[in-house]
C-alpha cells in the first residue's frame, strides 16, 4: 500500500507540472515585463506604458494578420487534413497580384505609390482581384491534384511542395510584370491614404497607425464570417463529417468533392487576401513564401487544427510571445540576448506541445 | 603563340536564380558575357536571355567554354553543392563568382582546398573571403560591404551634421559588414552610435525591432542597413511607427537605390544618402561611357540596367580573367593566378586613371562615391553621385585585421579614428569630381 | 496450479470497486458502482444500452481515469495506476469495436499481446529460440478462436467478424489471469458464436472473466453470476437464473425474445 | 408483389486482386423486405458496398435501381436516388454532434418522406438526451441508433442495413424490428444483411444465404426458422471445412 | 505484401528477384570508383549515400512508428554542427575546440543521440500531424539557434570540418574514394540495421505504438517510452548522417537545417517511397541526380527557370506513384502478373493509403 501511495504522490506531481510550470512562467513574465526588465530596451511597463502598449498593439495587429493567413491554412488543414505546403505561395503570387492591380489602377508605372495617391477602391479591388484568381488557382490545385488522392496527407502535402516549387520560380520568372524592373523585385503596395496614417490613443501619449489597426478589425471580421459559416450552416457539418469519413458522407447523399472544393476555394482565397494586406503592411520578395508557411504552420499547429479559435489563440500567442520577447528579453551587451527572441519564440511554441500535444484548442487525436 | 597548347578552358559562372537575389540571375551573367563578348569573341547565343549561352569565345587562341551556369539561393549549402556540380562534375578551371556574402565566404574555403581552381568572386561583399580566409586562387576586384560604405559616415557627420545616431543592420555578416563600414566612418569622424539594433534575416514583422530604434526626436538621424527584402518592409514599419520618412534623417547602404529598391523604397527616400556599391554609374567619363556602350551592344535587347552593379562588378571580374589569360597564354592553375592583373581599367571609376588595384590579398582597392537619391527628370528616382572617396582599402588603413575581431553585433566599436580618406572625400557635382573637400 | 487454486480459495476478490464513478461533463456514465469478482469467476454484465458498461470496463483496465472511488485489482490499489500497469498484473481486454493493429499480420498483433506483458518490449534484436516459442504461442492462440488460417494476412484486410476473432485471440494469448471481453460475440456468425461459447466454457478455470453481452444465450450459458446495470448503476445482481426471473430486468433489457436467437424448432 | 427496385445482376468484386464477389444477382421488389445471411467474411458488406458505390475498387456486372444502373456512379448521386445505408461498424462522424448529425443529412434528398430529427428523436429516445454528444462520445448501441436514424432521414425508397441488430440491447433490437415492419407500410423496402437469425426472419421473408462470394440458395424465413439443418449448412454451427 | 512489415516468410519469387537486383547493384557499387567518373564517386553517389541515411532514419520512423519526422534534417545538421565545433581549429566560426577528430565523432554522435533523446521524450505524447508539427519546431529552433547564436555558427555557418578528418577518413577532396566507401558501408549497416530491428520485439510493438497506442497501453506497453526511444535510435542514425555530410561538405550552415532542406529530406524519403527502408537511397540517388542533371530543359509556355521543371518532375513522381520509387516497383510487379505470399488475398492491402491515417 505504501508503494502505491508514493507512486501516487509522483503521478499527481508529474500532472501537476505542466500547469505548474505554466503557471509559474505566466506569472514570472507578467512580472518581468510589467515590473522589473532591468537592462531590457524600455525597463518595465509602469516605467514605460507607452512601449509596453505599442508592444501589446503590435502583437494584436500581427496576430490579426496572422489569423487571416492562417485561417486560411487551418480551413484547408484542418478540415480537409490536406497540410497545404503551398499556402505561403498562394499568399506571395496573390502579393504580386494585389500589386500588378494596384499599379495599374494607379498608373504607378512601377514604382511604389505614396498612400496619398491611393484611395479606398485601389485598395480593395487589388484585394478581390487577387482573392479571386489565388481561389481559381486554388480550385485547379484542388480539383486536378488532390481530389483524387484525400486521405493520403504525406502525398498531398508533397504535390503542394511540388506546386510551391513551381509557383516560387514562375514568380520569380515573370513578376514583377513592369519590365524596367527586375524580375523577382521586392514590390509593396500602399494603403489607402484614409488609413496611413497615426492616430492618437489618448493613453500615454502613444500614436498608432490606423492602418494597422485595421488591420485588426479585417482580422475579427474575416473571424466572424468563418465562425457563422462553418459553425451556423449545413456546409461546416458536412466538411467536418466528410473529413471523418469520406465516403460515409458521399453514402448519405452530399457531393462532398463540391464542398471540399469550395473549403480550399475560401482557404486560399484567405492566404491571397492576407498577401494583399502584407503586401500593404510590408511588401513581398520571392521569400516570402517559406516565411508565411512557416508563420502558419506555427499559428495552426499551437493552436489546433481546424478550430478557429485556436487559430485565433494561436496567433495571438505567437505574435505576442513575438513581440515582446524581441522588447523585453535583456540586452546586455552585443551578443545577448534580444537577438535570440526567435529561438525563444520557437522554444515556447514547442513547450506549448510538449504539454498540449494537440494544440491550444486542438481536440485530442 | 603556341598553337599546339589550344587546349579548351572551361569556365563556369555562378548566380543566384532563386531567393532574395533570384532576380539577378540574367543580369549578372549578362554582365560576365559581355566582358567575354568584348574582349575575347564570344557571341551570346540570344541577346535576350544571357544564359543560354555563349559561342566562339577565344583568349590566347584557345576556345573558352562556358560550361555551366551555377544557381545560388543566397544560402550556404546550395552555393557549395553547385561550386562542385561546376568545378567537379563539369570540370571547370576558372569560376566568376558568386553572388553573396555567405557564399563567397564559402565559396573561399572551397577554393582553399582546391588550388588548380581559381575564383574570381563575382559581386559579393563579405569581409572574411580576402581578408581572414585570404585563399591565393581567390580575387575580387570590388569593394567588400565596408568599402562601399566608406565616406559615408563622414558625411552623415559633415554634411548632415548628424552626432547622434542610431544603427539598425541585417543580423548576419553582410549586415555586420555592411554597418562597420559605416559606424567606423561615422564615429571616426567623432559622431556616436547611441543604438545598435539586429532584425534577423527575414522577419515578418519589423515592428518590434524599430520600437527600439530611439524616435527620431530623440537621434539625429538612421543608419538604416537592412537589405535586400528587409529594406521595404522596414522602412513600412518606421513609417507606421513615426510616421513618414524624413530622408534627411536616413543613410542607407546599397539597398535604398539597389534593383527592386529603385522602385520599391527610393521613391520614400528622394534626398536621403546612401553607399551604393563604392562605383560611380552616372559618372560621365569616357570610361562610364565605354562600359554603358558595350552593355547595351551585346545585351541591350534583353533591356536591363546597364549601370546594375551587379552587373558591372560580373563584368570587370570577367574582364580581368580575360586579361589574365592573355597574358598566362592560356595557361592555368598557378600561372593564371599570376598572371591576373594586379590592377584593371573600370568604368565607373576614375582615380589612377579609373583603375582598380588589388591588395596583397587581391581584394580590390577602390575609390567609393557616395550617393544620394534624386528625382529624376522622368520623375523616377535617380542616384546622383555626390562624393568621390579616394582608394579606400579592405582594412580601412588598418583599421580592420586578420586578427582583429570581425563585422559583428558589437563590432567594431564606435571610436574617434581619422581614416586615411578623411579630408580628402572631394564633392562630385553633375557627374564631375570637384575640388571641394566635403568630409 | 496448486499456487492458483490457493488463490482461488483465498476470499480475496480480485476485483474490487468501491464506489466507481465516471463522468462525462454532467453524465454519470459510471455512478458510484461497488463490485466485488473473485478467482476464477465468470461473470457477465449486462444492461440497456448506454448503461455504462463499457466505461465501466474502461475505467478497470485504466484506459479512462475514474472520477471517483477506488479500484483494486489483485489485492492491489491500481487506481491510479496507467493501463499498462494492470495489464501487467494479468489483465486483458478486448474492445466493443475491435481495436487492431491494421498494418500487422494477424501473427503480429497476437504476438504483440503476448509481449506486452512479458519482458522485453525493448529488446531491439531477434533471438530465433525466443521469438519461435513466443511465436508458437500466438498461432496456438489463433488456433483457439479459429483465426488460424488467416495467420500471415494484414489485419486490415480482414472482414469485420474475423476482427472480432483476432481481438479474442489477442485477449487470450496474454493468458491473463482476468479476461474482460466486450460484446465477443457482436459482429459474429452463428458459427463462430457457437465456437465461441464452447471456447469460454471451456476457458482455464483459474482465468477470471468479465463479460459484456448482448446475446443472452451466450451470457446467460457463459456467466456464474450477473451484474446488471442500468444508467451507470448496478441496480441487480444474481445468477442466470434470478436475473431471468427478475421482472425489472425484462422491462429494462431483456424484452420478450429476440436477443436469443431462435434455437431449432423455436417459434417465431 | 411491387415493381422491381432493385436488381443485381452477375456482380463480380475484387480488393484489388481477391476476388470477393463471385457472380452474385438477386433482386429486391419495391415495398418487400430481403434479407441476406451467411457466415463471417463471406462477402455481405462486400455487397452492400458495392451497391452503394463505396470501398471496392472494381465492381463488374449490373446493379440497377429503378431501372437506373448504380456501378460506376458516385455514391453521393446513388443515395439521392433514394438508398438510405446503415453500415457496418456505423462509421459515425466523431467530429460532429448526434445532433449534427441529423442535421446534416436531414432534407438532403428532395423527396419528402416523414422523417426529421424530431421523428428519429422519438424512435430512439436516447438519441434526444444525448444530442450534444460527438459521434465517438455514445456507447456502441447509442451509436447504432444513430446510424439508423441517420439513414431514415434520407427519405430513402431503399434502406440497406448492414448488421443493425449489432451491440444493441435485446429491448432496443425489438423496438428496431418493430420499427422496420413499419417501414413496409411507408413504402421502404428493406435489404438486410443480418448474422441474428431472429432478427432476420422476423423481417424479411426472403432470405439469401451467401457463401464464398456467392449467394448459395435463397430460402424463406419460415423454412430457415423451421429447418435446424438448413440453418447449420448455411450457417455453419460446425466449422465449415470449406475456408 | 503490406508496405509497412516484415513478415519472416519464405522467400517468394520477387524477394529473390530483388536480392538478385541488390547484390548485383552492390557489388557494382564495390567496384565503381575503380572505373567510375569520379565526380560521380565523390559527389552523387557519396551524397547518396548520406543522404539516404538521414532519409532512412525518416523512413524508419514513419513507416514503422508513424511518426512521420520533420526534425531528420535538424538531428543531422546538429551532429554536423557539433563536429564542426569540436574538431575545427583556428580562425573559424564556431567554437573551434580543436578536438581530436574521433573524439569529435564520438561527441557529435553522443550529443546528437542525447538530443533525440530529449526531442523524442517531449514529443512522445504526441501523433500523427501532431508530431510532424512538433518535429517542424525543432527544425525551426535549430535552424534560428545556429543561425542567431553566433558563438556555435551564424549564418555563414562553420567550415574547415573537412581539414580535421581522422586518419581513416583522410582528405576528402583529394581521396574521395575513401569516404565513399565509408558512407557506402555505413548505410549498408544501417540499412540492416533498421531491417533487423523492425524484426525485433521492439520493431513490431512500435509498428503497434503506430497504428493504435491506445490499445497497446492496455496491452502493457509503455508507448511514450517506444515513441521516445526510436525517436533516439533515428537520430542516432541521422547522426551518423550528419557525421559524413560534415566530412564530405566542409561546411555546415544554419541553411542546412532550414525549412527548404527539411522539406528536401521529406522529398527524398517520399519519392523513394515511405513503406520500405531501400526506398530511402532510391529516393536520395534520384533527388541528386535530378538537382544536378536537370538544368536546360525549358519549360514551354510557362516559361521560368529549371526550378519549374524539377517541381514538375517532382510532381510527377508523386502522381504517379503513391508509395514513391519504391511502390512503383512494387505495382510493376504486380502488373506483371506476379504474386507474393500466401495466395490471391495478400495482394488485398496494396492499396491502402499512406501509413499516416
Ligand atoms: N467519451 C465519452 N464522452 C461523453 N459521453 C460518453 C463517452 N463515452 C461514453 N459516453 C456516454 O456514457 C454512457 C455509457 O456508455 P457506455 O459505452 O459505457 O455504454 P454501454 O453500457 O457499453 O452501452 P452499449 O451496450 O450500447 O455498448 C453513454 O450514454 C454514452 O453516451
Ligand atoms: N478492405 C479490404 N481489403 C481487402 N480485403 C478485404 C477488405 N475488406 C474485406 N476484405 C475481404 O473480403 C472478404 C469479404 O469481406 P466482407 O466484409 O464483405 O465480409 P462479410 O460477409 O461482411 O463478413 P462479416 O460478417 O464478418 O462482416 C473477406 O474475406 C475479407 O477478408
Ligand atoms: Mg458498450
Ligand atoms: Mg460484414
Amino acid at each position: 500500500m505504501r508503494r502505491a501511495v508514493s507512486a501516487f504522490d509522483w503521478r499527481l506531481l508529474v500532472r501537476r507540472l505542466p500547469v505548474g510550470v505554466a503557471v509559474g512562467t505566466t506569472v514570472f513574465a507578467l512580472v518581468w515585463v510589467l515590473f522589473w526588465a532591468p537592462s531590457t530596451n524600455f525597463g518595465p511597463a509602469i516605467h514605460s506604458p507607452a512601449n509596453f502598449l505599442i508592444t501589446l498593439l503590435n502583437g494584436l495587429t500581427l496576430a490579426a494578420l496572422m489569423f487571416i493567413v492562417a485561417s486560411g491554412f487551418s480551413l484547408i488543414f484542418g478540415l480537409m487534413r490536406v497540410v497545404n505546403m503551398a499556402h505561403g505561395s498562394f499568399l506571395l503570387l496573390g502579393g504580386y497580384i494585389a500589386y500588378e492591380v494596384q499599379q495599374s489602377m494607379t498608373n504607378g508605372g512601377g514604382l511604389t505609390v505614396f498612400s496619398s495617391q491611393v484611395n479606398a477602391w485601389d485598395w480593395l479591388v487589388p484585394a478581390i482581384v487577387a482573392a479571386a484568381a489565388i481561389g481559381g488557382i486554388g480550385l485547379v490545385t484542388q480539383q486536378v491534384f488532390l481530389r483524387w488522392n484525400m486521405g493520403q496527407d504525406l502525398r498531398q502535402a508533397l504535390i503542394t511542395i511540388a506546386i510551391s516549387v513551381i509557383i516560387a520560380d514562375q514568380v520569380v520568372a515573370h513578376f514583377p510584370l513592369e519590365s524596367s524592373i527586375e524580375k523577382g523585385s521586392a514590390v509593396n503596395t500602399s494603403w489607402p491614404g484614409a488609413i496611413d496614417r497615426l492616430v492618437n490613443l489618448h493613453i500615454a501619449g502613444v500614436q498608432y497607425s490606423v492602418a494597422r489597426l485595421t488591420m485588426l478589425g479585417l482580422g475579427v471580421a474575416v473571424g466572424i464570417a468563418l465562425w457563422l459559416w462553418l459553425y451556423r450552416t449545413k456546409t461546416g457539418m458536412v466538411i467536418r463529417a466528410g473529413v471523418d469519413d469520406r465516403q460515409m458522407t458521399s453514402a448519405l447523399g452530399v457531393n462532398i468533392q463540391v464542398t471540399f472544393a469550395i473549403a480550399f476555394v475560401v482557404g486560399a482565397s484567405l492566404a491571397a487576401l492576407g498577401g494583399a494586406v502584407f503586401t500593404s503592411y510590408a511588401g513581398v520578395n520571392p521569400t516570402t513564401d517559406g516565411q508565411w508557411l512557416l508563420n502558419s504552420l506555427v499559428v495552426v499547429i499551437v493552436g489546433g487544427l481546424g478550430s478557429i479559435f485556436g487559430t485565433v489563440a494561436g496567433a495571438l500567442l505567437y505574435a505576442l510571445v513575438y513581440n515582446f520577447s524581441i522588447s523585453y528579453l535583456p540586452t546586455t551587451g552585443g551578443d545577448c540576448c534580444g537577438q535570440y527572441s526567435p529561438v525563444l519564440t520557437f522554444v515556447l511554441l514547442a513547450l506549448v506541445l510538449a504539454f498540449r500535444p494537440q494544440g491550444l484548442f486542438g481536440r485530442p487525436a | 603563340l603556341a598553337a599546339h597548347s589550344a587546349s579548351v578552358i572551361r569556365l563556369a559562372i555562378m548566380s543566384d536564380c532563386k531567393g532574395a537575389f533570384g532576380g539577378a540571375y540574367e543580369l549578372d551573367i549578362g554582365g560576365a558575357e559581355a566582358a567575354l563578348a568584348q574582349y575575347a569573341h564570344g557571341k551570346p547565343v540570344s541577346s535576350k536571355k544571357p544564359s543560354a549561352g555563349m559561342t566562339g569565345i577565344t583568349i590566347a587562341g584557345h576556345p573558352v567554354k562556358i560550361v555551366g551556369y551555377g544557381c545560388g539561393n543566397d544560402t550556404v549549402p546550395v552555393a557549395i553543392s553547385e561550386t562542385k556540380r561546376l568545378m567537379e562534375q563539369l570540370k571547370a578551371d576558372i569560376m566568376i563568382g558568386p553572388l553573396s556574402g555567405d557564399e563567397a565566404v564559402t565559396i573561399a574555403h572551397y577554393a582553399q582546398k582546391h588550388p588548380t581552381k581559381t575564383f574570381i568572386i563575382g559581386t559579393a561583399g563579405s569581409q572574411d573571403p580576402t581578408l581572414q580566409i585570404a585563399p591565393k586562387n581567390m580575387f575580387r576586384y570590388h569593394g567588400d560591404g565596408a568599402q562601399w560604405n566608406a565616406g559615408t559616415g563622414i558625411l552623415a557627420y559633415k554634411k548632415l551634421g548628424w552626432r547622434k545616431a542610431a544603427i539598425i543592420m541585417d543580423d548576419y555578416s553582410f549586415g555586420w559588414t555592411s554597418a562597420a563600414g559605416l559606424i567606423a566612418d561615422f564615429c571616426g569622424a567623432g559622431g556616436k552610435i547611441v543604438k545598435r539594433v539586429f532584425p534577423p534575416l527575414n522577419t515578418t514583422d519589423y515592428a518590434p525591432y524599430v520600437q527600439q530604434l530611439p524616435a527620431p526626436s530623440k537621434v539625429d538621424g538612421y543608419f538604416w542597413v537592412v537589405g535586400g527584402t528587409g529594406t521595404g518592409p522596414s522602412l513600412k514599419a518606421y513609417e507606421s511607427a513615426y510616421g513618414k520618412v524624413d530622408p534627411k534623417k536616413f543613410v542607407g547602404n546599397l539597398f535604398f537605390f539597389f534593383q527592386s529598391g529603385f522602385a520599391d523604397v527610393a521613391p520614400r527616400l528622394i534626398g536621403a544618402y546612401y553607399g551604393g556599391f563604392g562605383n560611380a554609374p552616372g559618372l560621365k567619363t569616357a570610361g562610364a561611357k565605354q562600359y554603358e556602350a558595350t552593355m547595351k551592344k551585346w545585351f541591350g535587347p534583353a533591356g536591363f540596367n546597364v549601370t546594375d552593379s551587379f552587373v558591372y562588378n560580373y563584368f570587370n571580374a570577367a574582364h580581368a580573367l580575360v586579361i589574365g589569360l592573355t597574358k598566362s597564354g592560356g595557361a592555368l592553375g598557378a600561372s593564371l593566378n599570376a598572371s591576373l592583373p594586379r590592377s584593371i581599367k573600370a568604368g565607373y571609376q576614375v582615380s589612377n586613371g579609373g583603375q582598380v588595384k588589388l591588395d596583397s590579398n587581391r581584394q580590390a582597392i577602390a575609390d567609393q562615391y557616395p550617393q544620394q537619391i534624386v528625382k529624376g527628370p522622368d520623375g523616377k528616382p535617380a542616384a546622383k553621385i555626390v562624393g568621390y572617396v579616394p582608394g579606400v582599402d579592405q582594412s580601412f588603413g588598418g583599421f580592420f585585421k586578420k586578427t582583429s575581431p570581425p563585422p559583428g553585433r558589437s563590432q567594431p566599436p564606435c571610436v574617434k579614428h581619422k581614416f586615411p580618406w578623411a579630408g580628402h572625400i572631394k564633392a562630385v557635382q553633375n557627374g564631375v569630381i570637384t575640388k571641394k573637400t566635403i568630409g | 496450479m496448486t499456487e492458483a487454486a490457493a488463490h482461488a480459495e483465498s476470499a480475496e476478490p480480485i476485483l474490487r470497486l468501491r464506489g466507481v464513478g465516471r463522468r462525462f461533463g454532467g453524465l454519470h456514465a459510471v455512478s458510484d458502482v461497488d463490485l466485488d469478482v473473485i478467482p476464477g469467476e465468470r461473470r457477465a454484465i449486462l444492461g440497456p444500452n448506454g448503461a455504462g458498461k463499457t466505461t465501466l470496463f474502461n475505467v478497470v483496465a485504466g484506459d479512462l481515469p475514474v472520477t471517483s472511488g477506488r479500484i483494486e485489482l489483485f489485492g492491489r490499489d491500481v487506481t491510479r495506476e496507467p493501463a499498462r500497469q494492470r495489464a501487467k498484473l494479468g489483465l486483458a481486454r478486448s474492445y466493443q469495436q475491435s481495436r487492431l493493429f491494421l498494418g500487422l499480420s494477424v501473427e503480429d498483433n497476437i504476438f504483440l499481446a503476448i509481449v506486452g506483458v512479458g519482458r522485453g518490449h525493448l529488446r531491439p534484436v531477434v533471438l530465433p529460440r525466443k521469438d519461435a516459442e513466443l511465436r508458437a504461442r500466438a498461432r496456438e492462440a489463433a488456433r483457439r478462436a479459429a483465426i488460424d488460417g488467416r495467420l500471415g494476412d494484414v489485419v486490415g484486410a480482414l472482414a469485420h467478424g474475423e476482427h472480432r476473432q483476432v481481438a479474442l485471440a489477442m485477449a487470450l494469448a496474454a493468458e491473463p489471469k482476468l479476461l474482460m471481453l466486450d460484446e465477443p460475440a457482436s459482429g459474429l456468425s452463428r458459427g463462430e458464436r457457437q465456437l465461441l461459447t464452447e471456447l469460454l466454457l471451456a476457458l482455464d478455470a483459474d482465468i477470471t472473466l468479465i463479460l459484456i453481452e448482448h446475446d443472452m444465450d451466450i451470457a446467460l450459458r457463459v456467466a456464474e453470476r450477473v451484474t446488471m446495470m442500468h444508467e451507470g448503476r448496478v441496480i441487480v445482481e444474481g445468477t442466470p437464473a434470478e436475473i431471468r426471473a427478475n421482472q425489472l430486468v425484462h422491462d429494462l433489457y431483456l424484452g420478450s425474445h429476440y436477443g436469443s436467437e431462435p434455437e431449432g424448432g423455436a417459434s417465431g | 408483389m411491387g415493381e422491381q427496385l432493385l436488381s443485381v445482376e452477375g456482380l463480380n468484386a475484387f480488393y484489388g486482386s481477391a476476388h470477393v464477389l463471385d457472380d452474385v444477382s438477386f433482386d429486391v421488389q419495391n415495398e418487400q423486405p430481403v434479407a441476406v445471411i451467411g457466415r463471417n467474411g463471406m462477402g455481405k458488406t462486400t455487397l452492400c458496398a458495392a451497391i452503394m458505390g463505396l470501398t471496392p475498387p472494381r465492381a463488374t456486372g449490373s446493379i440497377r435501381f429503378l431501372g437506373t444502373e448504380l456501378i460506376g456512379r458516385p455514391s453521393y448521386k446513388i443515395a439521392k436516388l433514394g438508398i438510405g445505408y446503415v453500415p457496418q461498424g456505423r462509421r459515425l462522424f466523431p467530429s460532429l454532434s448526434v445532433d449534427e448529425h441529423l442535421r446534416m443529412v436531414s432534407g438532403r434528398n428532395g423527396r419528402n418522406g416523414g422523417w426529421n430529427p424530431e421523428r428519429v428523436y422519438k424512435l430512439f429516445p436516447r438519441l434526444a438526451e444525448r444530442k450534444r454528444n460527438g459521434g465517438a462520445q455514445l456507447s456502441g448501441g447509442e451509436q447504432q441508433m444513430l446510424t439508423i436514424g441517420r439513414a431514415l432521414l434520407l427519405n430513402p425508397k431503399l434502406l440497406i442495413m448492414d448488421e443493425p441488430s449489432e451491440g444493441l440491447a435485446p429491448t432496443v433490437i425489438e423496438q428496431l424490428v418493430d420499427t422496420c415492419k413499419r417501414f413496409q407500410d411507408e413504402g421502404v423496402a428493406l435489404l438486410l444483411i443480418e448474422q441474428n437469425l431472429g432478427v432476420a426472419t422476423a423481417l424479411a421473408d426472403r432470405q439469401l444465404v451467401m457463401v464464398a462470394g456467392s449467394i448459395a440458395v435463397e430460402t424463406t424465413a419460415e423454412q430457415l426458422r423451421n429447418d435446424p439443418d438448413s440453418q447449420r449448412r448455411y450457417l455453419g454451427v460446425e466449422p465449415v471445412a470449406a475456408t | 505484401m503490406s508496405p509497412f512489415a516484415w513478415h519472416p516468410r519464405p522467400m517468394s519469387e520477387k524477394n529473390l528477384v530483388e536480392l538478385v537486383i541488390g547484390v548485383t547493384l552492390l557489388l557494382f557499387l564495390a567496384v565503381f570508383p575503380v572505373f567510375g567518373v569520379g565526380y560521380w564517386v565523390s559527389f552523387v553517389l557519396t551524397q547518396t549515400f548520406l543522404i539516404g541515411i538521414a532519409a532512412a532514419s525518416l523512413v524508419f520512423l514513419t513507416a514503422y512508428g508513424g511518426m512521420v519526422s520533420l526534425a531528420q534534417t535538424a538531428l543531422y545538421g546538429i551532429s554536423a554542427f557539433a563536429l564542426g565545433n569540436m574538431v575545427t581549429k583556428g580562425a573559424v566560426k564556431g567554437l573551434h575546440l580543436g578536438l581530436d577528430p574521433w573524439l569529435a565523432v564520438v561527441l557529435a554522435i553522443a550529443i546528437t543521440t542525447a538530443i533525440g533523446l530529449v526531442f523524442g521524450a517531449v514529443a512522445s505524447r504526441s501523433a500523427g500531424i501532431y508530431f510532424l508539427m512538433i518535429t517542424l519546431t525543432y527544425a525551426v529552433i535549430a535552424f534560428t539557434f545556429f543561425g542567431q547564436v553566433t558563438q556555435v555558427s551564424g549564418f555563414s555557418g562553420i567550415a574547415g570540418i573537412a581539414d580535421r578528418t581522422p586518419a581513416l577518413v583522410g582528405d576528402p577532396v583529394t581521396q574521395p574514394n575513401r569516404l565513399y566507401y565509408i558512407a557506402l558501408v555505413t548505410a549498408l549497416v544501417v540499412y540492416f540495421a533498421i531491417r533487423h530491428v523492425v524484426r525485433t520485439p521492439f520493431g513490431i510493438s512500435l509498428q503497434g505504438v503506430r497504428d493504435d497506442p491506445v490499445r497497446m497501453g492496455s496491452l502493457g506497453y509503455n508507448v511514450a517510452l517506444h515513441r521516445t526511444l526510436a525517436f533516439t535510435f533515428a537520430a542516432f542514425i541521422a547522426s551518423l548522417a550528419g557525421v559524413l555530410y560534415g566530412w564530405w561538405n566542409g561546411v555546415i550552415a544554419p541553411d542546412n537545417v532550414g525549412l527548404g532542406a527539411t522539406v528536401d529530406l521529406l522529398i527524398v524519403a517520399v519519392i523513394g517511397g515511405l513503406g520500405r527502408v531501400e526506398g530511402a537511397w532510391l529516393g536520395a540517388f534520384a533527388f541528386v541526380v535530378i538537382n544536378n542533371y536537370v538544368r536546360d530543359v525549358s519549360v514551354p509556355v510557362l516559361g521560368g527557370s529549371f526550378n519549374t521543371v524539377i517541381g514538375l518532375i517532382f510532381l510527377a513522381i508523386v502522381i504517379v506513384s503513391p508509395s514513391g520509387l519504391m511502390g512503383l516497383w512494387d505495382r510493376l510487379w504486380d502488373a506483371a502478373g506476379y504474386r507474393e505470399g500466401s495466395g490471391p488475398r495478400a495482394a488485398a492491402a496494396a492499396g491502402t493509403a499512406g501509413p499516416q491515417a
